[in-house]
């Protein structure tokens, strides 16, 4: 007898291999993309069920908001691009092949899996900075990574400025319905207390400067879509400080720390959390400012 | 004291890369080269630290692993460190310049070359250096992103074309090492290369995690038949980018895959496996020279070489001695000095020339006798002539190889460098014959020292260093993996 | 098995009835109009039904506090779409006639 | 069957399932989703990992990885489109 919980947990693993199936085979862009949307949704189920909130969080977030509305919002340009020929049927059966072999050779690998040595997590957490283990993982144990994460989304903001070649103001949004308005004015200020929740919740409990960020990005972006804010240009005034805030504010605390005890992202005793939180806050402004700018890059009005 | 060294590394050009962006467009090009000065700074101090005291360690945060992420500066590490900062310095001088030369055309690419090339260079020092697997993979996307914005600076449709297609084989690839260090971490429960080493029992885990890295790294470093992206990307980005991809770029991949090789998959007893690898080192030698032999553009003729030039540094994997992993390195690093060089010269000749043709190559050496005499030089490295760096490289692995009776790498050594010679003379023969025949409107152009010198220094350093071949050796002597040494 | 329980399982099942009520109109209905009609069905009867399940079942004023700000939420989103779709869909037919 | 090791295989199947995506389909968009897919389907097998340890806490340090990952798969995705608008437009102006 299956237990309803694992039935559930298989018909979801399938609905997503379908709807993976789906997003390949659609016919049009613009159907592809629905589908990974829905895709993007469903895999958000599926970190909950891993016991994975935070995961969870931030590929609604991620996953299936920001990147459906980028890919949304390349549709028009990207299905009048020109490509190369379509592959032959010869490759196709050879990426077919490639495809059953990875499969089988992965979950060979999985089912195999010896057990592995546990991570001494229960004598360091009480030490770190955080309480939350998936906090303390990427902002003391694995801080490092998260500094260079920042610099990964500062760079992409840089590269896809470095290919405008005019510098003239981003295109107005279209003129939209007042409904949408009234929503967004309405959406607004919850958005901002749930950013401002998630992120004090960040240092016990599943949450942080991700999932904050993203959902102040998710507002920025449709506060620009409504046409409520005048479209403005991130590349000018005091934004670009703002947007590399996060990645300063590491350089920084990671500089200080070396000064301090000569080893960076060392935190002081006792000033352990208050830096992660403004770690987490920079972080938070970082994310939100990257993503509106990743959206409305290349819609400048020589653009489009 | 060492330790912080260790750290400025990663964070200095990386900390620099965001105050250029602060800065206004005109300021940036006026202040790149006093960044990349400043980024240099703290390699004398570190280099001297780790030649006279040994490796350096660093546990980021104060958490050791298998919790925290460490940075280990070996020889090895060492070793690439400074050759960046080699060809960061006579790049600095002449990215300037050239962007400068290339904004009456209407590019804007010099703004954004400056903070790209730091985040870069942030990258490849992070590459270097690292001791963990997941940092790695950051490192690696981080390096990835910043190569295809530059490639992208070249603006035009098929230099767009190239990069959009380098970005795409760029994610493929790190999401199968990804995938590989996912198992890992699965089968050893830590992502430290060193405690993996000792962790990692042989199973069906570690060996799809093998093919997964390979696969992975061998596409970014653009092993044959994974080479096809290449060509494209390095040809038509702008000439400082082409000699950065072609120098460091593909090479930091290479280092990461000669790492886990050796440290964690050979002590498995999957050495054999290395079969491949070599054999596919051998057919990039051969088609890579072929290829380039057929070119008649100038800088597509240079990326091709570097895809043969690539090959002879997957020939360790089946000669696996100490010998051979030193000379891998030597000719990686004689390789990195003489490519920039070539392609700062090839993109200086494109620059006066107004042409990238090799028939319009005629008579061209009398303008510009100093860029020729580069390539030249450049070329005796690449053919590996001596006293090269590019000579003494090649005769250690050849020594190596003979060693082992590997004969099928005896003879692409021999054969790549006879190739090597018969691609690179076309480059020469028309320079040096017969008389200058004005095509384009900026045709006869003279160039500025500031243009010629920088790649005439490279080309010194790649000749050098065959001379002073001992001091990178016993660099590299103790950082040699113990299965090794 | 206690009162409030028993409740909380009739209103999840009449949650339910609409939810695939919703889903069969979304698959079945022949135009965008009357498609749209079967979904806000689903979202604001079949998600209010089911929150109010939720929280009798969580006993807890905040839990239930929480779930209705999200079924409020939830509606306004969905009404704004159904509106934004519909426009759309208009537009769409005028630019036909064009 | 434990759940986890359900959920991993589903991963392993959605990398399989994007690797042909990524061969066989030839629009750089397609490609690009392909591509995200697979990033989905080795989260997938990492956060399958994190709860095949014993005890009741899941393993945070594959979350943080995969948290780590998603943001660095969308800057990438961004930037992919921002260059195939690009690319579009070049190729518009040139004919």
């Amino acid at each position: 007898m299956i237990s309803p919980v694992l039935l559930f947990d298989l018909l979801l693993g399938l609905s997503l291999l379908w709807l993976a199936w789906r997003t390949l085979a659609a016919h049009t862009l613009f159907e592809a993309c629905v589908s990974f949307i829905v895709f993007g949704l469903l895999m958000a189920l599926s970190w909950v069920r891993l016991d994975a909130p935070d995961v969870a969080l931030a590929e609604a977030a991620v996953g299936a908001g920001l990147t459906g509305v980028l890919l949304l919002g390349a549709l028009e340009r990207a299905e009048r691009a020109r490509v190369e020929a379509a592959p032959g049927p010869w490759w196709r059966r050879g990426a077919g092949l490639s495809a059953l072999l990875l499969f089988l050779l992965l979950a060979a690998a999985l089912i195999t899996l010896p057990p592995r040595p546990p991570l001494p997590l229960q004598e360091a957490l009480p030490l770190a900075a955080a309480e939350h283990p998936v906090t303390a993982v990427l902002l003391d144990f694995r801080a490092w990574d998260t500094l260079l994460e920042s610099a990964v989304l500062v760079l992409a903001v840089v590269a896809a400025w470095s290919l405008e070649r005019s510098v003239s103001p981003p295109r107005p949004a279209p003129v939209c319905s007042e409904v949408l308005r009234s929503l967004v004015r309405l959406l607004l200020p919850f958005s901002i207390l749930s950013a401002g929740y998630l992120l004090w919740r960040g240092g016990h409990a599943p949450g942080g400067a991700f999932q904050a960020g993203t959902v102040l990005a998710a507002a920025g972006i449709l506060l620009l879509l409504s046409d409520l804010r005048r479209p403005f240009d991130l590349r000018r005034g005091y934004w670009p400080l703002a947007l590399l805030s996060g990645l300063l504010l590491f350089i920084a605390v990671a500089l200080g720390t070396l000064g301090y005890g000569g080893t960076a992202l060392d935190y002081p005793p006792g000033g352990g959390a208050a830096l992660v939180l403004l770690l987490e806050l920079g972080l938070t402004v970082t994310i939100a400012l990257a993503f509106i700018a990743l959206f409305s890059s290349g819609r400048s009005r020589g653009d489009e | 004291m060492s330790e912080a060294l260790v750290v400025l590394m990663v964070l200095l050009p990386l900390l620099l890369a965001g105050m250029l962006l602060l800065a206004p467009g005109g300021w940036r090009q006026r202040m790149g080269l006093s960044a990349t000065l400043l980024s240099v700074a703290p390699l004398p101090p570190l280099l001297w630290s780790v030649w006279h005291s040994g490796v350096v360690e660093v546990a980021l945060g104060g958490w050791q692993p298998p919790l925290g992420i460490a940075l280990r500066a070996d020889g090895l590490a060492l070793l690439l460190l400074t050759l960046t900062a080699l060809i960061a310095l006579p790049l600095g001088l002449h990215a300037g310049p050239w962007f400068r030369a290339h904004a009456t055309v209407g590019g804007r690419g010099g703004e954004w070359f400056w903070p790209l090339w730091l985040f870069l260079w942030s990258s490849l020092n992070l590459l270097f250096l690292a001791a963990d697997l997941f940092n790695a993979y950051v490192g690696l996307e981080l390096g990835g992103l910043a190569a295809v914005a530059l490639v992208a600076l070249g603006g035009g449709r098929d230099a767009l074309q190239a990069a959009l297609r380098y970005l795409l084989l760029a994610l493929f690839a790190s999401m199968l090492y990804l995938l590989g260090v996912a198992l890992l971490y699965g089968a050893g429960g830590t992502l430290d290369l060193a405690l993996l080493g000792g962790r990692l029992e042989s199973g069906v885990a570690s060996r799809a995690a093998l093919v997964l890295i390979t696969l992975g790294l061998s596409l970014k470093g653009a092993l044959v038949p994974f080479h096809f992206w290449l060509p494209p990307a390095h040809a038509t980005a702008p000439a400082p980018v082409s000699a950065l991809l072609s120098a460091l770029v593909v090479k930091a991949p290479l280092v990461l895959l000669l790492r886990i090789w050796f440290e964690l998959f050979v002590p498995l007893g999957f050495g054999a496996a290395g079969e491949v690898l070599t054999l596919l080192g051998v057919v990039a030698i051969l088609w890579g020279s072929l290829q380039a032999l057929r070119q008649q553009r100038i800088k597509p003729l240079v990326a091709w070489s570097t895809v043969a030039q690539l090959g002879y540094l997957f020939l360790v994997f089946a000669i696996a001695t100490g010998l051979a992993w030193s000379a891998t390195l030597l000719h990686l690093t004689a390789h990195a000095l003489a490519k920039a060089a070539l392609f700062l010269a090839a993109g200086n000749i494109v620059l006066a020339l107004g042409d990238d043709r090799l028939s319009s190559l005629r008579g061209a050496s009398h303008g510009m006798p100093l860029t020729f005499f580069t390539v030249g030089l450049a070329g005796v490295s690449l053919m590996g002539l001596p006293p090269s760096g590019g000579f003494v490289a090649k005769w250690l692995l050849l020594q190596a190889a003979l060693e082992q009776g590997r004969w099928l790498p005896v003879v692409a050594i021999l054969a790549g460098s006879l190739l090597a010679a018969a691609y690179l003379f076309p480059l020469l023969r028309h320079a040096l014959t017969g008389t200058l025949k004005p095509t384009g409107e900026s045709a006869g152009r003279s160039l500025p020292l500031r243009l010629e010198l920088p790649p005439l220094l490279l080309a010194l350093l790649a000749l050098l260093l065959g001379v002073l071949a001992s001091w990178p050796l016993a660099l590299l002597k103790p950082a040699m993996p113990v299965v090794l040494s | 098995m206690s009162v409030a329980t028993l409740l909380a399982l009739s209103l999840l099942a009449g949650g339910l009835f609409f939810f695939i009520a919703g889903t069969l109109g979304l698959l079945r209905f022949p135009d965008q109009l009357c498609r749209i009609h079967a979904l806000t069905k689903a979202d604001n009867v079949g998600l209010g039904l089911l929150s109010g399940s939720l929280a009798l079942l969580s006993g807890s004023w905040a839990v239930a506090l929480k779930l209705l700000l999200i079924w409020l939420l939830v509606m306004a989103a969905g009404a704004t779409v159904a509106q934004l779709v519909a426009a759309s869909h208009q537009a769409g037919r005028e630019g036909d006639r064009d | 069957m434990s759940s986890a090791l359900w959920f991993s295989l589903v991963g392993a199947a959605l990398v399989a399932i994007a690797l042909y995506g990524v061969f066989a389909e030839h629009h750089p968009l397609r490609r690009l989703i392909a591509l995200n897919m697979m990033a989905s389907g080795v989260f997938l097998v990492l956060i399958g990992l994190a709860r095949q340890l014993p005890g009741r806490v899941p393993d945070p340090v594959p979350h943080a990885m995969v948290l780590t990952g998603i943001v660095v798969a969308v800057s990438a995705t961004a930037f992919a489109l921002a260059l195939l608008r690009r690319l579009s437009r070049v190729q518009q102006e040139e004919g």
